[in-house]
């Protein structure tokens, strides 16, 4: 106990002189200065130029993805920001553009063709081949049953209208011709496209 | 521990318990606390683990502070009231700094001295808990505002200040006074030295025998 | 800048030493004009995309702040007023609120944790997370209320300024996204430059009090405002007038802890001499013949 | 979009009405500021609500939803009469000069023509008067009665000041400086821009609001200058793309048109299609428009349209009725007359009017395909979401396909902005899981349909089996061989006229100049050709250098048609060909050919004193202030109240709505009326959302999370509402309980004496997603298109406001 109460009592007064020295402008700070700031998250990605998904200002992006594209490595976007080249955005974004990351990687992106039966409450995991092979085969059958190739005078008209289709306002130009061929060269006339809403 | 033959039961063992727990508690306070206070003493902070460590540690040995010197409140409180002998003893305080005690009035269980030891520790024990807590932003933060944690964090640090000089008169004259220390290691002590410091107590002590 | 070398560094918290200033860096700063900003949240949107963060979803409180404050994970943040002028006229006042990157930063000052803020030669003000502690007395320190204490990791955060970007050449994630330009970044003096020609423009609108703010009581800070109102900076979502770092943190962070250690070194040491002078107060062997007798209830016999 | 998004700088005076570009479309709003910063452009914003882009206008005028074209009338009112009209321009490129048929006329809110049995116009009456030449007859000096200039000034005599306030609810001061600042720009060498989207188009009147516009700035000579045009804001990223391409119900790619039941052979329908000059010596482009058909159908069916089967005409379907918009189609569904529909992205249930009707539609669909790369609540309509999706799954029977798609970033292609460029981008990562490019979907639907008529037979199989499809893989084609395909190229060798070779067979085109009608080229989208040539992929050029920094960057990618940037630019110049603004020419004639930054839009070599005027895909080549029986409900734009409106026409109380609007017979039940719906409605987005989709991105969910309305102050202390309430939000058709934003940006109007309220209600939630869930707007809005694009009438509808609790969780 006396032995404690000495030990103590040291140690008090090595604080007490600390304090003093301490007062006196010693002291140690330097070695916390060694760490670095964050590494620069760009370093070594690979970059692709792409155009904003959202709206028809068509803002020039960069894409960074991670990934060399070496055979091992499969490429995950890590980035993505605006082209300071692009002659209309010159590198800006909107609150939507500056989050695209974020709609790429949403929990809520569809991985698999799913499918749900009539009455059924919710969807199930199916092949490609299923759906595409049974939605095929509906629109075989609806159109053949309802395809009008004369109309009541007689004109030949050739058009399908029990099965319609709305096109994309997000795909490509190159998506939009196959998709017109596609659907016009089945008599498709119930046809829009999202210009409206 | 019994009480040897010639000495005088000055504290129980549970009333030393409680006093060193209080002052472990200080103590740690104290040095975790300076770590904090200047950046002299941060290498204070290696005792607790680091920084984090030591910010986090510091309130909880408050905790446990508040409540063990709560109870040695409830303890001593009463032989800690002020009277006419501590106004007449503060009179003479420059005799009892001269070691000469003859021409001191008789004081009790306690002198003024030790008498604003323990009132001045009651206060800033107080200040120091109730800013501590404005400040203890892990649990507290969003119940007051940034002006009134500024405030907290300066009455804190003034109220540490002074705790400790308190503490450092309080250890000071326990090892000044010669005998004293005993008292709370042993929970007793010598006859003589009670006569010399606090007849009226060893008086009353006598006579409850 | 990418390393915090001393010749970089401009302060460090908690440090009694200077770092002594080899390498020259342009002062930076972002500059703000809220007079062309449209509070579209770009900005947010890329802070939060650049530094990784997402705070928690909040609900709609009824104003277009979102979240509703800042947090460990939102380090910007638009704010909106509604403010009526003078003549009736309804003015939608937006800031971006966030770190302002003081030249003389409160928080800095308050900092205990040696290293935990730094502030690089070039004004920008950055938190180390290693040396945080979480005491937060950034917090009370800072005079904008812009630190936050993340309860996931009891650390503060806030705005780097992108200085990762910054050390690379390139503007702050939210200057660079914003799509109006009502976010530039260069150096400090182009910017003043810069507010100078948008201030004559607003003018000749009519905005007879525009100004830039850059306040004085901080030594000025690295992110400035264009205001139309510059004359009445507390209805931008109270932007404070005159901000300084609190005279409380100056009290308690400055001379109070020297003064503080000196007085209590000096209790000690008084003890000491006091000691050697009066000597020890020792119990007398006639102390112990008076103490026993009256222990024995003989004294007053 | 007439002109870039840069040229936007040119400005002096840009006028947002009819959108609001800063929360739309904030980095092309960039180029506004811009012309503020640097050009001292003022802005006016014209709004029912104090949008984003007011908070940073000169000038702020509000206005009730619905009332743009009184406002505009009276905008027009006041140029001619403080002879505030760029007259130089006005007589030579427009048709203020020429003269209109006696017979028409307008009374009471209707033209002459209309017939009261067919609620619908005979428009013979409202066309030019034609002399002996064939050509239509003008007066220069505007003093015959029946020039358009003097039918014009009588049609707007009515929208004065006064009444403008009246029917708008606009302080008159307002409205007065809008039109000082618009006046301001008929000087020569000043320009206003008018930017719009959905705000205007999204009425029973939206053609006739956009037309309102461009009449105004016809006046002030501010088509075809640099700053100036009609910019149509367009909002999806490849919107304009997919209308180029023609993937509307009535369109060909490069608007062509398909045929109708009643041109009854190839050669009635070439008849309406080759469109004879009106005026003596004008070009008129389309009179080219066989070289476009019938490189197009040799692009589709190759070797199987030939001139013996007339280039495969009846391989197209022919249409019974003007077009199978959406309107039409979500009303054939719900009664039962369509079995299967195909979203390729797109979300129907969220988008269209009236969910409660689209939801029963989808239910009664034997399958539904969904291609997309997000869960949307289209796909998932059958679930039961509570209020906020009352769908009983057990009593649907419909067969859904949620087909996972690649999305933007994990793909290559071709996009076109607003202002026509067609910019290429690169894939940067693979889609996840099983996903797949619609291509590939496409193509995988395709040849199983092919594979089954060509074993089996059944309908017509004949256009299926010959379609082209000689991609390198048939599965996926590589976007790179489609955009060729879509350029064009020479099928065999073709000569010139001396004989000269000047295509060998299998080369790329570089333009449509090069286009035969004999089936020796091939061209899947004429006004594309030339984006990927001999040279490469035009597409891809990167070169953002820009003469004068003038904002065309004219090597960046390509931009149709024949990388021209700023439509009728040959207006930027006088009828000399001298530029109308010295400092800022597009194009100028140097005496021998047109010359300038921009490829002019115009013959190269057609001296101007020749007098061909600009506009040469009109067959006047006039800017049309006037415009014949192009639009369907009249020549001249004329205010008609929404479908839903709290006051009948103040003009013409007995025509109140728009006798042409888009009404289905089964939905006039469902419309509100004033004393049951006493607040008016208008809905849109914010800027932090993308449609429905942006509640999927977790930054944009925290940015703005929850559904809510907007409700101006007094409106919000009559109902007893506190910012932050829940409300309960009801329509004719159906209610929404969502939470009220209390605002000053709101502010009651006075509207023919009486104090109107607007509510605003923006669209971006629904119950997919990372953001709260909600209703969706379209619970609440009417069933009833535009009168010519049958686009929904989103932005004026009746509502009722009341405090309420909140939901049950």
């Amino acid at each position: 106990m006396e032995l404690n109460r000495r030990g103590f009592m040291r140690l008090s007064g090595a604080a007490l002189a600390a304090s003093s020295v301490g007062a006196l402008g010693f002291g140690s700070s330097g070695e916390a200065l060694a760490s670095a700031v964050r590494p620069y998250k760009l370093a070594r990605t690979t970059e692709t130029r792409n155009t904003c998904t959202y709206c028809a200002v068509a803002c020039g992006i960069l894409i960074y993805s991670l990934g060399d594209g070496a055979k091992n490595s499969k490429a995950t976007i890590t980035h993505i920001e605006g082209d300071p080249d692009h002659p209309v955005n010159r590198g800006t974004l909107c609150p939507k553009g500056a989050a695209l990351l974020d709609v790429v990687h949403s929990p809520t992106r569809v991985k698999y063709p799913m499918y749900r039966a009539a009455g059924e409450s919710g969807f199930k995991r199916v092949s490609w081949d299923f759906a595409l092979d049974r939605v095929a085969k509906l629109m075989k059958e609806d159109r053949d049953k309802n395809f009008i190739a004369k109309n009541a005078a007689g004109t030949t008209v050739n058009r399908w209208t029990t099965t319609g289709m709305l096109a994309a306002s997000a795909s490509s130009n190159e998506t939009a011709f196959v998709t017109w061929k596609v659907a016009r060269s089945f008599g498709m006339v119930v046809f829009d496209n999202q210009a409206r809403v | 521990m019994k009480t040897p033959p010639g000495s005088v039961s000055r504290y129980t063992t549970a009333a030393r318990i409680n006093h060193w727990i209080t002052a472990a508690c200080l103590i740690l306070l104290a040095l975790s606390g300076m770590a904090l206070f200047h950046p002299s003493l941060f290498f204070l902070t290696g005792l607790f683990g680091g920084g984090a460590y030591t910010r986090a540690i510091h309130p909880w040995f408050g905790s446990v502070l508040l409540v063990s010197f709560g109870i040695l409140f409830i303890r001593f409180v009463r032989f800690n009231l002020w009277n006419s002998d501590d106004n007449r003893w503060m009179g003479k305080i420059g005799r009892v700094l001269a070691n000469d005690e003859e021409n001191v009035p008789e004081v009790g269980r306690y002198n003024a001295g030790q008498k604003l030891v323990f009132w001045g520790m009651t206060l800033l024990i107080l200040a120091l808990f109730g800013s501590g807590i404005v400040i203890w932003d892990v649990y507290f933060a969003k119940y007051t505002l940034i002006g009134q944690k500024r405030i907290a964090a300066v009455v804190h640090s003034l109220a540490a200040v002074g705790i400790i000089g308190i503490w450092i008169v309080h250890v000071y004259a326990a090892l000044w006074i010669k005998g004293t220390i005993s008292a709370m290691m042993r929970g007793s002590v010598s006859a003589g030295w009670s006569w010399r410091h606090h007849r009226k107590w060893l008086r009353e002590t006598a006579g409850r025998r | 800048m990418a390393n915090l070398q001393s010749l970089d560094i401009l302060r460090s918290s908690a440090s009694t030493e200077t770092p002594s200033r080899i390498r020259e860096q342009p002062e930076v700063a972002k500059l703000i004009d809220v007079s062309r900003c449209i509070g579209c949240k770009a900005c947010q949107a890329a802070c939060m995309e650049w530094n990784d963060l997402r705070p928690e979803m909040e609900d709609f409180t009824g104003v277009y702040d979102n979240p509703s404050d800042l947090n460990p994970s939102t380090w910007t943040l638009m704010r909106f007023t509604e403010w009526e002028n003078e003549a009736g006229n309804l003015e939608w006042l937006i800031r971006k609120d966030g770190c302002m990157h003081c030249s003389d930063p409160g928080c800095l000052k308050a900092c205990p944790s040696p290293g935990a803020i730094v502030q690089y030669s070039n004004g920008i003000v950055d938190f180390v997370s290693e040396n945080c502690i979480g005491c937060g007395y950034c917090v009370k320190g800072c005079p904008f209320n812009i630190p936050r204490i993340s309860t996931a990791d009891s650390k503060a955060y806030k705005c780097t300024l992108c200085s990762d970007r910054v050390a690379v050449g390139q503007a702050p994630a939210c200057a660079k996204a914003c799509p109006t330009g009502a976010i530039q970044f260069g150096s400090k003096s182009d910017m003043q430059e810069l507010a100078h020609e948008r201030i004559i423009d607003l003018n000749e609108r009519g905005f007879k009090q525009a100004g830039l703010y850059d306040p004085e009581g901080v030594g000025g800070t690295h992110v400035m405002y264009v205001l139309h109102h510059a004359d009445k900076p507390q209805i931008y979502a109270n932007l404070p007038d005159k901000p300084h770092i609190s005279r409380l943190v100056q009290l308690w962070k400055g001379m109070f802890k020297p003064i503080a250690l000196a007085g209590l070194a000096f209790t000690a040491v008084a003890g000491f001499f006091h000691y050697v002078v009066a000597g020890p107060n020792e119990v007398q062997p006639e102390d112990e013949e008076h103490g026993r007798k009256a222990l024995d209830g003989k004294d007053r016999a | 979009m007439t002109n870039t998004w840069q040229d936007i700088k040119n400005a002096n005076v840009i006028v947002v009405m009819g959108g609001n570009a800063a929360e739309a479309h904030p980095c092309g709003f960039k180029w506004a500021i811009e012309a503020k910063v640097h050009n001292k452009a003022k802005l006016v914003v014209v709004d029912p609500r104090f949008t984003r882009t007011a908070s940073v206008a000169d000038l702020y005028a509000p206005i009730r939803p619905g009332t743009d074209i009184a406002f505009l009338l009276g905008v027009i009112r006041y140029l001619l009469e403080n002879d505030a009209i760029q007259h130089e321009y006005v007589r030579a490129f427009t048709n203020a000069s020429l003269i209109v048929k006696e017979s028409y006329g307008f009374t009471d809110g209707l033209f002459s023509g209309w017939s009261t049995d067919k609620q619908d116009y005979d428009r013979a009456s409202w066309a030019y008067d034609v002399g002996e030449d064939g050509f239509a007859k003008s007066d220069p000096t505007f003093q015959h009665p029946n020039c358009v200039m003097n039918l014009l000034k009588a049609h707007v005599a009515r929208y004065t000041p006064e009444m403008v306030s009246r029917i708008c609810g606009t302080p008159k001061d307002a409205f007065l400086q809008v039109c000082a600042l618009f006046a301001s720009t008929s000087a020569p060498d000043k320009a206003l821009t008018s930017m719009y989207a959905l705000g205007w188009t999204q009425h029973s009147v939206g053609s006739q609001n956009v037309r309102a516009m461009a009449m105004v700035q016809l006046l002030l000579g501010n088509i075809g200058v640099a700053g100036g045009g009609m910019n149509a804001l367009r909002g999806h990223s490849n919107i304009q793309g997919l209308t180029d391409i023609g993937l509307l119900s009535n369109l060909m790619p490069g608007y062509l048109t398909l045929g109708r039941d009643f041109d009854t052979s190839f050669e009635e329908y070439m008849k309406t299609r080759l469109f004879k000059p009106q005026r003596a010596g004008q070009t008129s482009y389309w009179q080219n428009y066989k070289k476009f058909f019938v490189s197009f159908q040799k692009s589709v069916y190759g070797a199987a349209a030939t001139a013996e089967n007339d280039w495969a005409y009846d391989y197209l379907p022919k249409l019974d009725v003007p077009g199978y918009d959406i309107l039409r189609a979500f009303d054939m569904m719900h009664n039962g007359k369509i079995n299967g529909y195909i979203c390729q992205g797109f979300n129907p249930l969220q988008s269209f009017p009236n969910k409660k009707k689209i939801r029963a539609a989808l239910g009664k669909l034997k399958f539904l395909v969904v291609m997309d790369p997000l869960e949307t609540e289209t796909a998932k309509f059958f679930e039961n979401h509570g209020d906020k999706n009352p769908s009983d799954p057990s009593k649907i029977s419909t067969e859904v396909f949620m087909l996972p798609t690649s999305c933007f970033a994990e793909e290559d292609g071709s996009l076109t902005n607003s202002s026509r460029w067609i910019q290429w981008h690169w894939k940067a990562a693979e889609p996840p899981g099983e996903a797949k490019p619609d291509i590939a979907i496409m193509s995988g639907i395709y040849s199983r349909m092919k594979a089954m008529y060509a074993k089996d037979g059944g309908a017509f199989p004949d256009p299926i089996l010959n379609l082209t499809w000689n991609y390198t893989n048939p599965d996926s084609p590589g976007p790179d061989e489609i955009a060729k395909e879509i350029n064009g190229r020479a099928l065999q060798e073709v000569k010139d006229a001396s004989g000269a070779v000047t295509l060998r067979a299998g080369q790329l085109l570089d333009g449509f100049a090069q286009l035969r009608d004999d089936g020796s080229t091939a061209c899947g989208c004429w006004i594309y050709s030339g984006m990927w040539t001999e040279r490469g992929n035009i597409m891809a050029r990167r070169d953002a250098t820009d003469p004068r920094e003038q904002g065309l960057a004219p090597n960046w990618a390509f931009a149709w048609p024949a990388n021209r940037r700023i439509m009728y630019n040959r207006a930027s110049a006088d009828a000399n060909g001298k530029p109308w603004n010295p400092k800022k020419p597009l194009i100028a004639w140097n005496g021998s050919k047109w010359d300038g930054i921009d490829v002019p839009d115009f013959a190269p070599t057609s001296n101007p004193s020749a007098g061909v005027s600009p506009f040469i895909m009109n067959q006047d080549g006039l800017g049309r202030l006037f415009t014949l029986a192009a639009l369907r409900e009249g020549p001249f734009p004329e205010h008609y109240e929404p479908m839903e409106s709290p006051v009948l026409n103040s003009l013409h109380p007995k025509v109140s709505a728009n006798p042409m609007t888009r009404v289905f017979p089964g939905d006039r039940a469902d419309f509100g009326t004033v004393d049951k719906f006493p607040f008016v409605a208008t809905t849109y987005r914010l800027t932090e959302h993308f449609h429905y989709w942006t509640k999927h991105a977790k930054i944009n969910a925290i940015l703005q999370p929850e559904e809510f309305i907007e409700i101006g102050e007094v409106l919000a202390k009559e109902k007893g509402i506190a910012n932050g309430d829940w409300v309960r939000l009801s329509s004719q058709r159906g209610f929404v309980i969502v939470k009220a934003c209390v605002t000053k940006r709101l502010k009651p109007m006075t509207v023919d004496g009486k104090q109107t309220h607007t509510i605003g209600f923006p669209i971006h939630w629904g119950f997919t997603g990372s953001a709260k869930k909600g209703f969706g707007a379209n619970t609440l809005t009417p069933f009833v298109g535009d009168a010519n694009t049958e686009t929904p009438e989103f932005k004026a509808f009746l509502v009722n406001v009341e405090k309420t609790n909140p939901p049950v969780a």
